[in-house]
């Protein structure tokens, strides 16, 4: 059924969350909170070296010092075969990721996995981390996008060749994939140009900067079987690649969801769950690992870095001819940046005729990169939405005229190939065109940024349940962790089908052994996918319902209409009834056929892509550099908000993101190739007094695809943010910053250079 | 016959050899899949492991059952993730 | 594994004996918000831990001889609190203030900051500035010296091994004084300073300069006084001319290394900038002109 | 290795435990006491996720020794609420939707109580640099700075639209 033009009660309201009494009480139990019988803390010995042999490891010391239960090393897990797979960030290959789990020959940065080990206590667990031996070769090394890609340069992986370049080059190379993009005729298009900008700008890998690091508990039992308390934006995937890594079956691991503290696809990977079960399983006791902070930056993924070249041409109108982007990105250690939709992303929110686009995806000798909200869209977007400004300043052009003159619509065919349908772009430009903050005069010494994004989102597979309970109430269940609201938006989906409140929903994430299989919570797929399957399940419920009724009442079901929680003879034709609510026809429910419950799984086709358009106000203090954010403003297509404070939530929460993006996060390598800055205190993401209000404003374009017109919500907010401050810098001081972080010696520095 | 448009240069083309336009007797993306790999060997695995299917501008990712008609705009792209 | 000893004795006497006897490493605590950093990373292995807030005094605020005695240990949101140390140092306070976060406020003291010795300690840079000394305690008795020779490198002090900070004192402030600390960070709050300014002026009753003291911090391996910079204020109002000179005097004893936190070319710079700044505030404060906090 | 015994009130009950020197208070709570509301974020008192209220004061747990708790009290996140009454805070945090993962809830809540024991009535700046020390990454803050100010203001006896 589709509800997008019915009239609702629960959806688009905003009730509290059916967990945040345990959220604000301290009761929610998150992976670290656990604790086992006889359990033991595990811990990671990781590389000092950005790039080396490894030469030998001697763990005899470590195993000797009384207290430890076990060490393990490379040669306790198996040496799997490359198997490409598709992880959060796009396609990646299982030996990657097992090798980045466990280094196997060779440290790939500063910061990878060496050996394990467990004990009793994590004071005894230090102590032999420091006796592990391990001889190293270093070897040399490279950090940089754009040396890692000199024909000189130190290579990572003898056994790397780039793909998508003819011939087939026969020489390994740090570059694993060349991607093209090409619609129309570039050139031409340019030759008919009357304007044409031109600009090189970088990024500097960021981390998702969840405050809640890895953890887990694992229990391997003698029979084999495998228990494992993790936080993750997967628990399927959790069991999924544990099994791959270590060869084991499906059915002989559980995976518990614990509640995790933030993802934003930093925790659609493994790092230490193979790794706890191989300790588990050699001490026989169970394994609590938990990363420290400082791990979580030197040995998790931040997403790429990366150079953008951009080349757009106009007419004199400000029509766009032509367009040109060469990205290069930085993959970490292991391929897979995401160099494709960093090619997709940057212009699909223009028509253009003619476009050119170029990436390269390339290994060297950093941190794996991880999946980070719209993966390679904030990147790539810096680059074009920049270049816009400027193209605008040379047409002479107010920004939101150039982009509402080229802006995509239904029906633009973009650069990639599919017509865009059922977008919302250009109600999102009205929104700004109309908004009080677009409209309010500048004030003095301020400037004003305008930027826009684009992201695909994603469906996928999901599986729910709704359960009536005996007494009329409701269970849902999901296979989907809640990373940031999702129980209670699958729970008003599931109130309204049901015509219940909110509070008579009861959500719950289910564990892998409980549910149907269900991908991550990711790419903002949740209350689009899962929803759709509880959504599905609710209306079975409902069908259900009414077959209830009618063996009560007697009368063919056809005769029954479900309304706001209740039974209802259709007409008077169906007799005179009084109607059944849920608690009576739940109470009934072994005299008419048994419990209620209904179960539906999805693979989830068709989500919607969301736009955003966000408008940022700064002020710069033209003497240290410092660029203060004195307004925000993120306007964005939701195509249903479920509850609206949770998407302003995921907009709000995205723009600051990307707030810390553009004015001060970055990974900081000394020579050696080893971070500067693993700390919170260094890596300086946003603090409360660095930010003002964010407005959130909705745009609700419905997407069809979806029972209630829902869109994903939590990718695209990311993407606008870098260039809005970079264009809002310019407009205050006619500065072009063309490099991540615009950290103040930055800024101060092209104060200076200009004089 | 439905017409279908290899969007991406990465690896897809190498099983072609630059081609990029197809004209396949199929009526779903898995006979899709399959036709390709008949007819360039290894591109069907590529389709079927890394690229996602957009139809008349929705994208499918991972269903066989998505229907392919003639005169549709098909097009293989990468597959998308996220965050 | 080396096991680490806890002790918190109740008198100077105690403390210093159990410093002088530890055959290991032994620290001070008193905030903590240092040390145990420095433990958790391992970077620091003691054998003993000395707390000494149980000590009778080391903690409070107290006025004798017309300045202000601070508890070596006081935190700082003790001192933020005290309202005759923010109407005579309000530079002092604020400095102390900008020490990490509200949590960090509720246990940070003057003698750890000191002591911890970096040369980007915020409360540092405005203690030098304001001429106070510290209390040292240990075996061979009590002595009074200047803070400013207390830090001699990144993370160490003339401190003996078995000596510690008791107390600082303030001098008594002569009419028309003001002083004034600000530092710089690339956001707004929680980090270290990539350069820190201390300044405490007294000026006559035209408002000409007649006493200055003028520190910077990160800008060498420990917080340094700079007299040039104090000298090119005696004598002078703060116009046009006298601020170009602080500007450069500053930026000319700025020896700053470039590291994750900031770059000698940066850093040089922004010496200059804060040393106009500080003084601003610090004059305004001697010349009554109530100023808001500087952050 | 030896362990001391320490003596402290937590949450109004007297509690007691042995801990090792280098236990932080934060490893107390969680480790021997069983109270994990408290979180670990960093370690470095970088984040203010185990922000606790020992004597008055708000500080990091992380950066406080075990041993240290000696004769204090100590409220952490578990002693906010008053039985099965939310405290105004938390009930303000769930209002406005001031929370997406909850890692960082407990922290914060703790803060805000220290914030509006000391004064009641800050201003949205105020608010804003007493909480710098809570790192929040899902939020950019924006719903938890109004619970702040919404609650301040209903605690105050004002009502604010």
């Amino acid at each position: 059924m589709n509800y997008i033009d019915s009239s609702l009660k629960v959806v688009g309201t905003r009730p509290i969350r059916p967990d945040g009494v345990d959220k604000v009480t301290g009761r929610a139990v998150f992976a670290a909170d656990t604790r086992a019988s006889g359990m033991l803390w595990g811990k990671i010995k990781r590389s000092p070296h950005a790039h080396a042999r490894i030469v030998s490891i001697d763990t005899s010391k470590a195993e000797a010092l009384p207290g430890v239960r076990a060490v393990v090393t490379s040669a306790d897990f198996p040496d799997i075969a490359s198997e490409e797979a598709f992880v959060g960030e796009g396609p990646m290959n299982f030996r990657d990721l097992s090798l980045n789990v466990m280094a196997r020959g060779k440290a790939l940065y500063e910061g990878h996995a060496i050996a394990a080990v467990a004990a009793s206590t994590q004071a005894i667990a230090d102590a032999a981390l420091e006796l592990i031996d391990v001889q190293y070769e270093v070897l040399p090394h490279v950090i940089e996008v754009e040396a890692a890609m000199a024909p000189d340069a130190p290579i990572l992986h003898d056994d790397l060749f780039t793909a998508g370049v003819t011939p087939a080059p026969t020489k390994p190379s740090n570059i694993a994939k060349v991607v093209t993009f090409k619609k129309g005729d570039a050139d031409a298009g340019f030759a008919e140009a009357d304007v044409i900008v031109e600009g090189r700008y970088t990024t500097q890998p960021v981390h998702q900067a969840y405050i809640e690091p890895h953890a887990c508990l694992v229990t391997y039992a003698p029979d084999g079987q495998i228990t494992i308390h993790a936080s993750s934006q997967g628990h399927f995937m959790i069991r999924a690649y544990t099994a791959k890594l270590l060869g084991l079956e499906m059915s002989n691991i559980r995976v518990n969801p614990a509640e995790i503290g933030g993802g934003f696809g930093g925790k659609t990977l493994i790092y230490l769950e193979p790794v706890a079960v191989a300790l588990s399983r050699k001490s026989g006791r169970s394994v609590k690992m938990q990363m420290t902070r400082e791990e979580v930056f030197r040995g998790s993924g931040p997403t790429s870095g990366a150079t953008i070249e951009v080349k757009l041409g106009a007419k004199k109108d400000g029509t766009i001819v032509a367009a040109k982007q060469v990205l290069k990105f930085q993959a970490g250690a292991f391929p897979g940046s995401p160099i494709g939709p960093g090619c997709m992303c940057g212009f699909a929110m223009y028509d253009l005729p003619n476009v050119d686009v170029v990436g390269y995806d390339v290994v060297s000798n950093r941190p794996k990169v991880a999946a980070y909200r719209a993966p390679g869209a904030p990147i790539t977007s810096f680059g074009v939405e920049s270049a816009m400004d400027e193209l605008a300043i040379k047409l002479g052009m107010d920004p939101l005229t150039l982009r509402e003159k080229n802006a995509a619509t239904n029906g633009t065919k973009t650069h990639y190939g599919p017509t865009h349908v059922n977008i919302g772009f250009t109600a999102v430009l009205a929104a700004v065109k109309s908004h009080p903050h677009w409209k309010s005069p500048l004030k003095e010494g301020h400037g004003r940024g305008l930027a826009t994004g684009f992201w695909f989102n994603i469906g996928g597979e999901s599986t729910a349940t709704v359960h009536v309970n005996e007494d009329g109430s409701i269970v849902a269940a999901t296979g989907s962790p809640d990373i940031g609201g999702s129980r209670a938006s699958i729970g008003m989906m599931v109130a309204e089908v049901l015509g219940v409140s909110a509070q008579h929903v009861r959500t719950v994430v289910a564990d892998t052994a409980s549910i149907g299989y269900t991908f991550v919570t990711g790419g903002s797929r949740v209350t689009f996918a899962t929803g759709m399957a509880a959504t599905q399940a609710a209306e079975k419920v409902v069908d259900e319902l009414k077959r209830r009724a009618a063996a009560t009442w007697d009368i063919p079901v056809e005769a029954v209409e479900w309304k706001d929680g209740m039974a209802y003879p259709a007409g008077s034709n169906a007799g005179a009834f009084e109607p059944l609510d849920l608690a009576s026809l739940a109470l009934k429910q072994a005299r008419t056929g048994g419990p209620i419950n209904a179960e539906v799984s999805v693979n989830a086709q068709g989500a919607g892509a969301g736009f955003g358009a966000h408008i940022c106000d700064v002020s710069v203090d033209k003497e240290t550099g410092h660029v203060k954010i004195e307004r925000y403003t993120a306007i964005q297509d939701v195509g249903k908000a479920i509850h609206p404070s949770y998407v302003e939530g995921q907009i709000q929460g995205g723009a600051a993101q990307g707030i810390g993006w553009a004015l001060n996060e970055e990974y900081i390598y000394n020579a050696k190739g080893q971070m500067e800055n693993a700390g919170f205190l260094d890596y300086r993401v946003p603090v409360a007094s660095d930010v003002p209000m964010i407005e959130a404003v909705l745009v609700e374009v419905p997407n069809p695809r979806h029972p209630f017109g829902a869109r994903g919500v939590g990718e695209v907010p990311i993407v606008p943010p870098m260039a809005a401050i970079a264009n809002a810098i310019r407009s205050a001081t006619g500065l072009r910053m063309p490099d991540l972080p615009m950290s103040p010696p930055k800024v101060r520095a092209a104060i200076d250079a200009a004089g | 016959m439905p017409k279908v448009v290899l969007s991406s240069g990465s690896a897809g083309q190498s099983f072609t050899g630059g081609q990029t336009e197809f004209e396949v007797e199929a009526t779903t993306f898995r006979r899709l899949i399959l036709e390709l790999e008949k007819r360039f060997p290894g591109l069907g695995r590529q389709v079927e492991e890394s690229m996602a299917i957009a139809i008349d501008g929705e994208i499918f990712q991972d269903a066989y059952a998505a229907e392919l008609k003639p005169g549709s705009e098909i097009y293989l792209i990468p597959k998308i993730g996220g965050g | 594994m080396s096991s680490l000893s806890y002790a918190a004795p109740t008198s100077v006497d105690d403390a210093v004996k159990l410093l002088a006897g530890a055959s290991g490493v032994a620290k001070v605590l008193s905030g903590g918000t240092d040390l145990l950093v420095q433990l958790r990373s391992g970077r620091l292995k003691p054998e003993l831990i000395v707390d000494t807030k149980k000590i009778p005094g080391i903690i409070g605020i107290r006025e004798e001889n017309g300045g202000f005695v601070i508890g070596a240990a006081t935190p700082g949101a003790v001192v933020e609190a005290h309202p005759g140390l923010n109407a005579a140092w309000p530079g002092l306070v604020e400095a102390l203030d900008l020490i990490g976060s509200t949590q960090v406020q509720g246990r940070c003291s003057l003698a750890g900051n000191l002591c911890n010795a970096s040369p980007a300690a915020d409360s540092v840079p405005a203690l030098f500035a304001a001429g106070a000394t510290a209390v040292v305690v240990g075996s061979k008795g009590k002595r009074e010296v200047p803070v400013e020779q207390i830090p001699t490198g990144p993370g160490r002090t003339s401190l003996a091994k078995d000596e510690f900070i008791v107390e600082f004192r303030l001098p008594p402030r002569p009419a028309r004084s003001g002083d004034a600390y600000l530092r710089f960070i690339p956001r707004t709050e929680m980090d270290i300073a990539v350069v820190g300014c201390g300044i405490s002026v007294t000026l006559d009753a035209n408002g000409v300069c007649t006493a200055a003291r003028v520190a910077l911090g990160a800008v060498s391996p420990t917080v340094i006084l700079v007299p040039a910079a104090a000298d090119v204020l005696i004598g002078h109002k703060l116009d046009a001319d006298t601020l170009a000179k602080l500007d450069a005097a500053a930026q000319a004893a700025a020896k700053p290394i470039s590291d994750k936190r900031g770059t000698v070319e940066y850093r040089t710079k922004i010496a200059g900038v804060l040393a106009r700044r500080t003084a601003a505030i610090a004059f305004d404060r001697a010349n009554g002109i109530k100023n808001g906090k500087a952050h | 290795m030896a362990k001391t015994y320490v003596s402290a009130t937590i949450n109004g009950e007297s509690s007691e435990f042995l801990c090792e020197t280098q236990q932080t208070l934060l490893d107390v709570l969680r480790d021997v006491v069983g109270l994990t509301g408290s979180k670990e974020g960093c370690a470095s008192g970088d984040c203010g996720a185990c922000s606790v209220i020992m004597d008055g004061r708000l500080v990091c747990s992380c950066l406080v020794l075990g041993v240290e708790a000696e004769g204090k009290t100590i409220t952490t996140i578990e002693g906010i609420a008053q039985g099965d009454h939310l405290h105004p805070i938390q009930q303000k945090f769930l209002e406005h939707a001031a929370l997406q993962c909850g890692f960082c809830t407990p922290g914060l809540i703790v803060a805000t109580k220290a914030l509006l024991d000391e004064n009641p009535n800050p201003t949205e700046t105020e608010a804003r640099y007493w909480l710098a020390g809570n790192l929040c990454r899902c939020t950019g803050y924006d719903k938890v700075i109004r619970a702040v100010m919404d609650v301040a203001a209903e605690m105050r006896g004002e009502t604010v639209g």
